[in-house]
Parts: structure tokens; C-alpha cells; sequence
């Protein structure tokens, strides 16, 4: 049996998504070409601009199509930054890889970078965030869902809090985790900019979007064409636009029926893994969390071990964020949480999606404890 | 990441000599749980100075899993002379090549080992010492 | 009848290129991710990554995936200069947008940027580069064929011209246009850095590569996770990377038969053209263009027109790039080689690909000189 | 760019009173060949100051042609001073829009018009300074 838990790092394609992909495939003049062939492949992105704008509750106008999550938040605050001659930033303590890295390399460069911290189900703090904002502060970004554990951040609260003491300070989320399980829309946040990717809806690899409200101005980060109202040149990925178009769309249009499910399995998975091993740490306790994920720790084993084991029962899982597979440092959101860095190391994230059934967490619960048990009982800490 | 050896998978999956020794010749203790990894290497030595048994206990990635299952199968039937030479390079090499972010598993491995020995050496220098003193 | 003759522009995607990408969207892990559904990514990643670098002649390892042509040439150029102090940089007045563009841009940052001049054939003048090299260079970028005209530059040379003099200036080719249509190899052509793009090659839109030669360091220009050895974050395109594979290993191995009959297929359309309409020039007569590209200029009438009148037909051809659409200037190629503005206006460019037939050739040599005649009749410059 | 209007394309594809006038009343001459357009508009005027037929000659782009066509539309019948009235804007809307970067195509076509109304009251004013010398 194949059990994918790991819908956090990427969703299989949909089917209605792959044919349109497909399609698209075949439309293959350049959008940017004044002939039939490039109004065919124009009518395509613009379709699809159309729907991602529907989806995320704006206008077309409003998108700017990217290469995915990463670049889409690089757009959003480097593409900022420049506009502005301000030099206070700020972000969370728990951003993914993408943002969290944005403002380390930011602050090498000489801005000055505030993080705020998460309370121990990984909140942001808006008292701090208040207490830091500054007529110097030029962008506040703090994401929408986290990766890692699921929890929801009360972005519409901090975009009040912000504008309402400085209007002019520009507000991004990074909502790539949130899209397609989370209901919400960029006018009900209020965000300036707001960084989404297909290929976590079910849709491809390699496209993302960014949210750019109407006024607010960015500068592209990369030279070349008029492509994307100047913001984002190179020839564009159609197949991957059109994909994403269509994935946007089903993912909101079925979103309560999904959540309902997911949150009955989510259940199942905590109050089977709690009956079944004991000694564990559930990091995904948030008042406010994706129905999808959930975050456990099991102490005195590493994560890593967990994963390989799974994996030859056939079950995909992961330890935080697909990006720091291969890396040796302990997840930075859990870290932020206050989790003890023995239980960080042992932490495993399942992340279920649509396609996720009962018989699945089902086996699942059947493999993880004895992988636990082996694990342990190779393991030092486990008699101490 | 670049991909384990189906030698490392092959030590992770069926490690050997899991466990600790009772009554250890020998004991390495090496690494934290912060960094992710903890060696623990137990060493059984003869009136020979060959190294009988050996057996460890580890919190640690697949990698740190299965150096830690070859070094104490490379170093069984060793003098603890030999056993000393015993690079991470060698235990690498054992296992078919380890990714490049995974090569401080090997300096652990290797680590715990001269840990070990040195711990050995210790005590039948103290028992020399015992001796010697009775004597 | 429809014929695409614009395939600088974009190609359609072949059905072998096709068929791979179908494959690739259902395998649908993340390739960062430990467990087997990454690994399978991976493999698919890894194995077109090996394609790729097999046919630009280098190894795998200095293969970077990007989302395009564009990307390639802003993360070769801006990628270096991050890396060194160096404030004098080189390139040509004939690149494409992007290249052009990324220079106009470092300009205005503050960078001495010397633009090499061409001959009226678009051919870059060696003894210029030569004398502009100083110690304080800290790259030349000088495209391998044109986008316009199909002008093959001199690469190879210029690469020894600038290592015996300064073994230490880093050089960059956009070979965009080039690959499937040149036989080349990095190593013979000895750059440091080459740019291509797989929607020139019948592969899809929106990937592309940088060859960044073993022991050249570029810094990455968006920060996220370690993906594409840390140059490149983002979780990979892998459908579009798999078609990249999967074209540029088909361009390689069939282009002395395409270029066979794509030359014969140039020398009737010229010779066409010039039996059947008068006061035209040939704008792509170097001695090494590529077999693939036409570009003449019809006097006193404007290029815009003569793509509408075509397009009623059925046939698509552009004015330079298919960026400058929309735009207002005229070529800043042409006017780089001394082509009279009116000239430069009424310029069309012909490319031809793989598919191209003779009979769509025959096609065009029909259907083109009534529309020359009939906008000529409506031209105040035609009766002086 | 935006795609232009069915009603652009249609005077694109058929435009409407290509060619010059002999012995116009009125002829423009605008833009130059570097910035990509040229237009030159001729009006006939009868000696009701009535604009009877017009005509224009266009080297430019798709918008340029039909910016060029509708204008001439626009005015036969108007008297000169009617005419004059005609904006860029009132051609453009005429054509359901245009794409913004060609908005200059529909300035231009206002300033042919403008120029050629202008060479008409010139004519005329000699004309009538010719008489009213001979008088
Ligand atoms: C919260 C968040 N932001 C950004 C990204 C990056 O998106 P992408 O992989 O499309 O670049 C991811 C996923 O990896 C994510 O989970
Ligand atoms: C020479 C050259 N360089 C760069 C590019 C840009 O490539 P892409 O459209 O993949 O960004 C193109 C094509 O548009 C090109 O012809």
C-alpha cells in the first residue's frame, strides 16, 4: 500500500488539471506574439489570471504569475524594498525557508529586521508586533498557514493593527499553505501582497502567483521583457498558468467538503497515534489550524530515521519543510515554539489532502508504532 | 540530497549489533541531541586485546543509524591496536559512499570508537595500575 | 492554411516532448523530499538534468534549472557580479531584451557598461571587445545567435581574446537561439556561463538552464531553500524539466537533417521574396547566420501591418522579438547595424522550425506580395 | 499588449478612403518615419465650408491605419468647423477603444486633421486676400 502523507511538500496533479495542462500543451504560440497563435496562448493566461484573481477574491489585474511560492515572496518584499528607501523590516519567527531566508540575507544587506515571536502553539504575538512597528518599518510579512505545523495566523487582525497606526506600511502574506484550505479573500485580509503556488493544490510544480493590491507598486527583480506588466519578465509557463488556473478554481470550489473529511481523519490520526505510542508531543495544538496537518513529535528518536522506516512501509511523511531535507539544523518554527530539542528532532509532520482516506490513516496506524518502538529501542535517550 | 548507498539502506534497515554490552570493555559516548545525533559504542576486548563484541545505541538520521552498524561490524575480531585505524573514511568507503551533508555521521561513528578505545585503555591501565600497585 | 514561421518566438511542443511531460506530471513528489515519491521526482530531475548538460557538452553537476531564458541570463550576469567588486562590465548593442536590459539596469546602478558595436551584418567587432578589456572587467556577455536576424557571433574567439588577456573575466553566451540550431559544445566555445531555454527547442514554456562551469561561483538572486545547489530555490518544475530533457536531446541529435532542409527552405524564400517584390533588403546576410532565420526589411511600410495582413491569412511571422510587441521602439538591433530607420520599421522576421513546409514557404510567396502591395498603396512614402 | 477592437479590425482590414485627393483643399502631414508612423490626410471643402470627401495615406501600424480610415469617416459631411471638433478621444471611442500603447496612433490622426483644416483656412484666406487685392 502507498499512503502519500506528505501533501504539505506537493499534491499530485488532478486529473481535470492535467488535461487542461495537456490542452494547453498544444496552444503553443508565445502570449506576447500579435498573431492568432499568441492570442490563443494569451486567452489562455488571461483565463487563468481570471481564475486565480476569483479565487483569491480580486481583480485580474491584481496577479502577476511567478515561478512559484519562492519566487512570488522574493518578488513581493525584495520587489518592495526597492521601491522604498525605508530600512525596517519584519516578519515571524516561524516563516518558511523562502521569507525566513529573505530576511536573514536582507539583514546581511543592512536593513534592520524585526521577528516576532510565536507563543507555544506558534501564534504570533500582535502585541509585539505592535509594540515594533516604526515610521521607518517598510513591510510587515508574516504567512498565512504554517508549513510546518499548520497553525493559522491572524493575518486580517495584524493587517488592522498595522494600517491603523501606519497606513502607508506594506503588509505581505505568504498564503501557499493556506490557499485551498483556508477560506479567505485578499479584500477580507486587507494584505498588500499576498504570494500563493500551484503545486500545493493539486496543481503543477514551477507556477505560482503573487497578489499585487491595486496602487501599490513593486519593481522587478529580474530584467528582460515587458512580460507581466513589466513586474516579472520571460516568456510565459502556459501549460503550468493554465494548470494552476484550473487548480485554483476546484480547490475553493470544494473546500468545506475536503476540511470536513480532513478534520474527521485528522482526529482519527491524533487519537490513534496518542492511544497506540506513548511519549509523544502533539505540535499542531493551535486554536486556529489547517485541517490537513498534523505536527507530533516522538521523543528520543529522530525524525529522519521515522521518515526512512515509513517510507519502506510505503507511507510518505516528512520532518518540516521539503527544503530542509538534507539540512542538518533542527526546524526553526518548532524551535520558535519552545519545543525541547530532543522532541523537535523527533518531530514528523502528516499532511493529508484530498485524496487522503480513513484506510490510509488506518495503515498508517498500524506501521508507525512498531517503526516507533524499533527506533527506540536503538536509541540512548531512551532509557535515561 | 543526493541518494544513500543500498549499502547504508541495507545497515539501516537491518542493523547489527544493536544494544549496549553489559559489563563494557569499553564505552564511547559522542554527540548531542541538539546537533541530532548521539553515539553510544560498547566494546567487549580479550586478554588478547581483540575486540569480541561490539554494540551501539544511537539517536540519529538513517546515515548516523547505519555507520554506527558498520563500525562496530568492521571493528569486531580487531586488535584494539587496529581497531584505532579505523578512519571515517574507511567506514564510508564500507558503506558505498555517504552524502555529502551525511559525512559527519562518519566522524561521529569514528569518534565513538576512539572514545571507546580510549576509555578501554583507561581501564586496563587503571587495572595495570591496580596490579602494579598490589604487586 | 496556417504557417508558423515565428518559431524564435516560441516552437510548438513535439509529441515526444509532449508524451514525457504527460509521464512526468504523475509523479508527482517533491523532489527534495526523502521518501520514494520524492526520490522518483528526483530521478526524473536528475535524468534531464543529464540530458541537458550531454547536449551543451559539460557534466551534470553545472547544470542549474531556472524558469526560462530570462532567469538564466539574470542569474548568470547579476548572479557573478554579486560574487566580485568589479564595476566594468561588457556586452554587445545587439542582445535580446534580456540581456540588453540587465545592462541597461546595472548601468543606472552604477556599473561602466561598454556595448560592442556590430558591422552591418550584426557581427560584434573583436577589436573593439579587446581594447575595452581592463583589469577592473568583471564579465562580458555576448549572445551566441540572434533572436532578429540569426547572426552567429563569434564565441568561441571572443572567449580566447578575452582568457589570453584576462584569464580571470568570466564570459556569458545567451545561447537562447542557438541550441538545436548550432552545433556547439560549452568546452569548444570555453564560456563560464551559457544561457538556454526549452521553449526555442520544441520543449514547454517557462524552463530553461545555466551552464555555470565547474569552479565558477554565482550567488543566487532569489533566497529559499538548498534546491539547484542553493542557486536556485524553489521547488523544481519537474514536468517542464522533463520536456527539457526530452527536447534538448532531440534538438542535438537530429539538427544536421533539420538544418539540411531548413537551408534550402531559407535560399527559396529569399529567392522568392526578391523575384516577387521590389525594394527590399535582406536583413540576416552574415556569413554565419543560423538556417533557421530570415529577416527582411519591406521599405515604406511598417512591420505591425504586414504581421496583421499575414495573420488574416493564416501566417504568423513577427518584427523582432516577440517582447518588443507592443513596444514603441523600433529594433535597437537593426539600428546597431546602420539599418535606415524607415527600413528598421518595415522589418519582418521569418523563423522557420522543424515542421516547416515547402509548401508553406510556396504559401507565404504568394500570400506576402499583395499585402507589401496593398499597404504600399496606402503609404505616403512609396510615391517619393 | 491588449488585442485591438472588432471595430479596429475591421477598418484595418477595409479601410475606408485610402489614397490622396488632386487638388485638395486641405492637406496634413504628420509624424515622421523614426518614431514608426506617417499620416497625411486630404479634405475637399465645398464653398459651404462643407468637407466633402477626405482621404489619407498611412505608412504605420495596424491602430494607425485605422485611426487614419475612421477619421475620414468621422468628418466627411461636417463642416470645417464641426470638424475641428473631432478629438482623439471621440476617434478612438468611434473605434470601441484602443490598446493603450497605441493611444498615440489616434493623437496623431487629431493632428493631421487639425493640420489640414488649418492648410484649408490658409488657402482660403489667401484666396480671399487674392480677391480682396483685386478688388
Ligand atoms: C509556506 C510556504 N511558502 C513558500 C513555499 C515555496 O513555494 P514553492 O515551492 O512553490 O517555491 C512553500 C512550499 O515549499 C511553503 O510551504
Ligand atoms: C536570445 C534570447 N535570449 C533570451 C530569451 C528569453 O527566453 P525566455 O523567453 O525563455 O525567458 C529569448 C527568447 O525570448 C531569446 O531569443
Amino acid at each position: 500500500m502507498k499512503v502519500y502523507l506528505d501533501n504539505n511538500a506537493t499534491t499530485p496533479v488532478s486529473d481535470e488539471v492535467k488535461k487542461e495542462m495537456i490542452f494547453a500543451i498544444d496552444i503553443y504560440g508565445n502570449p506576447s506574439s500579435l498573431h492568432q497563435f499568441g492570442v490563443e496562448a494569451r486567452n489562455i493566461v488571461e483565463k487563468a489570471r481570471r481564475r486565480v484573481a476569483e479565487t483569491l477574491g480580486c481583480d485580474g489585474q491584481e496577479i502577476i504569475f511567478t515561478s512559484g511560492g519562492t519566487e512570488s515572496d522574493n518578488l513581493a518584499v525584495r520587489g518592495y524594498l526597492k521601491t522604498t528607501s525605508k530600512k525596517h523590516i519584519i516578519t515571524s519567527a516561524t516563516e518558511h525557508h523562502a521569507v525566513y531566508n529573505i530576511f536573514n540575507e536582507l539583514e546581511k544587506e543592512g536593513y534592520r529586521v524585526t521577528r516576532i515571536g510565536v507563543d507555544k502553539n506558534g501564534t504570533v504575538d500582535i502585541n509585539q508586533l505592535k509594540e515594533e512597528l516604526t515610521e521607518d518599518t517598510a513591510i510587515v510579512s508574516i504567512m498565512l498557514a504554517n508549513n510546518e505545523t499548520g497553525t493559522v495566523q491572524p493575518v486580517g487582525e495584524i493587517v488592522s493593527a498595522v494600517k491603523s497606526m501606519f497606513p502607508h506600511i506594506i503588509v505581505h502574506t505568504d498564503a501557499v499553505q493556506a490557499l485551498g484550505k483556508l477560506k479567505f479573500s485578499v479584500k477580507e485580509l486587507g494584505v498588500d501582497l499576498l504570494s500563493v503556488s500551484a503545486h500545493k493544490i493539486n496543481g503543477p510544480k514551477g507556477i505560482g502567483a503573487l497578489y499585487i493590491k491595486k496602487g501599490v507598486r513593486i519593481k522587478h527583480l529580474v530584467s528582460g521583457g515587458h512580460h507581466e506588466k513589466n513586474v516579472r519578465p520571460g516568456t510565459e509557463n502556459v501549460a503550468g498558468i493554465a494548470g494552476f488556473g484550473c487548480a485554483a478554481e476546484i480547490a475553493v470550489s470544494k473546500i468545506d467538503e475536503v476540511n470536513d473529511i480532513l478534520e474527521k481523519l485528522k482526529l482519527k490520526l491524533i487519537k490513534g497515534v496518542k492511544e497506540k505510542i506513548k511519549n509523544i508531543k502533539i505540535n499542531s495544538d493551535a486554536e486556529k489550524t489547517l485541517s490537513n496537518t498534523v505536527n507530533i513529535s516522538f521523543n528520543n528518536v529522530e525524525g529522519e530515521s521515522i521518515i526512512m522506516m515509513l517510507d519502506m512501509d510505503g507511507i510518505a511523511v516528512s520532518t518540516g519543510s521539503a527544503c530542509t531535507s538534507g539540512s542538518l539544523e533542527p526546524s526553526h518554527v518548532l524551535k520558535a515554539m519552545g519545543v525541547d530539542p530532543v522532541a523537535a528532532q523527533g518531530s514528523i509532520r502528516f499532511s493529508m489532502g484530498k485524496y487522503t482516506t480513513e484506510e490510509e490513516i488506518d495503515y498508517l496506524l498500524e506501521k508507525l508504532p512498531p517503526v516507533i518502538e524499533r527506533l527506540r529501542k536503538m536509541s540512548p535517550l531512551e532509557r535515561q | 540530497m543526493e541518494q544513500y548507498s543500498s549499502k547504508v539502506m541495507e545497515h539501516f534497515t537491518n542493523p547489527k549489533n544493536v544494544g549496549e554490552i553489559k559489563n563494557p570493555d569499553g564505552v564511547g559516548h559522542v554527540g548531542n541531541p541538539v546537533c541530532g545525533d548521539i553515539m553510544e559504542l560498547y566494546i567487549k576486548v580479550d586478554n588478547k586485546d581483540v575486540i569480541t563484541d561490539a554494540k551501539f545505541k544511537t539517536f540519529g538520521c538513517g546515515a548516523a543509524i547505519a555507520t554506527s552498524s558498520m563500525v562496530t561490524e568492521m571493528v569486531i575480531g580487531k586488535t584494539v591496536d587496529e581497531a584505532e585505524k579505523v578512519s571515517n573514511m574507511a567506514v564510508t568507503e564500507a558503506l558505498g559512499g555517504l552524502p555529502k551533508v551525511k559525512m559527519h555521521c562518519s566522524v561521529l561513528a569514528e569518534e565513538a570508537l576512539k572514545k571507546a578505545i580510549d576509555d578501554y585503555r583507561c581501564r586496563t591501565k587503571d587495572e595495570k595500575d591496580n596490579k602494579d600497585n598490589k604487586s
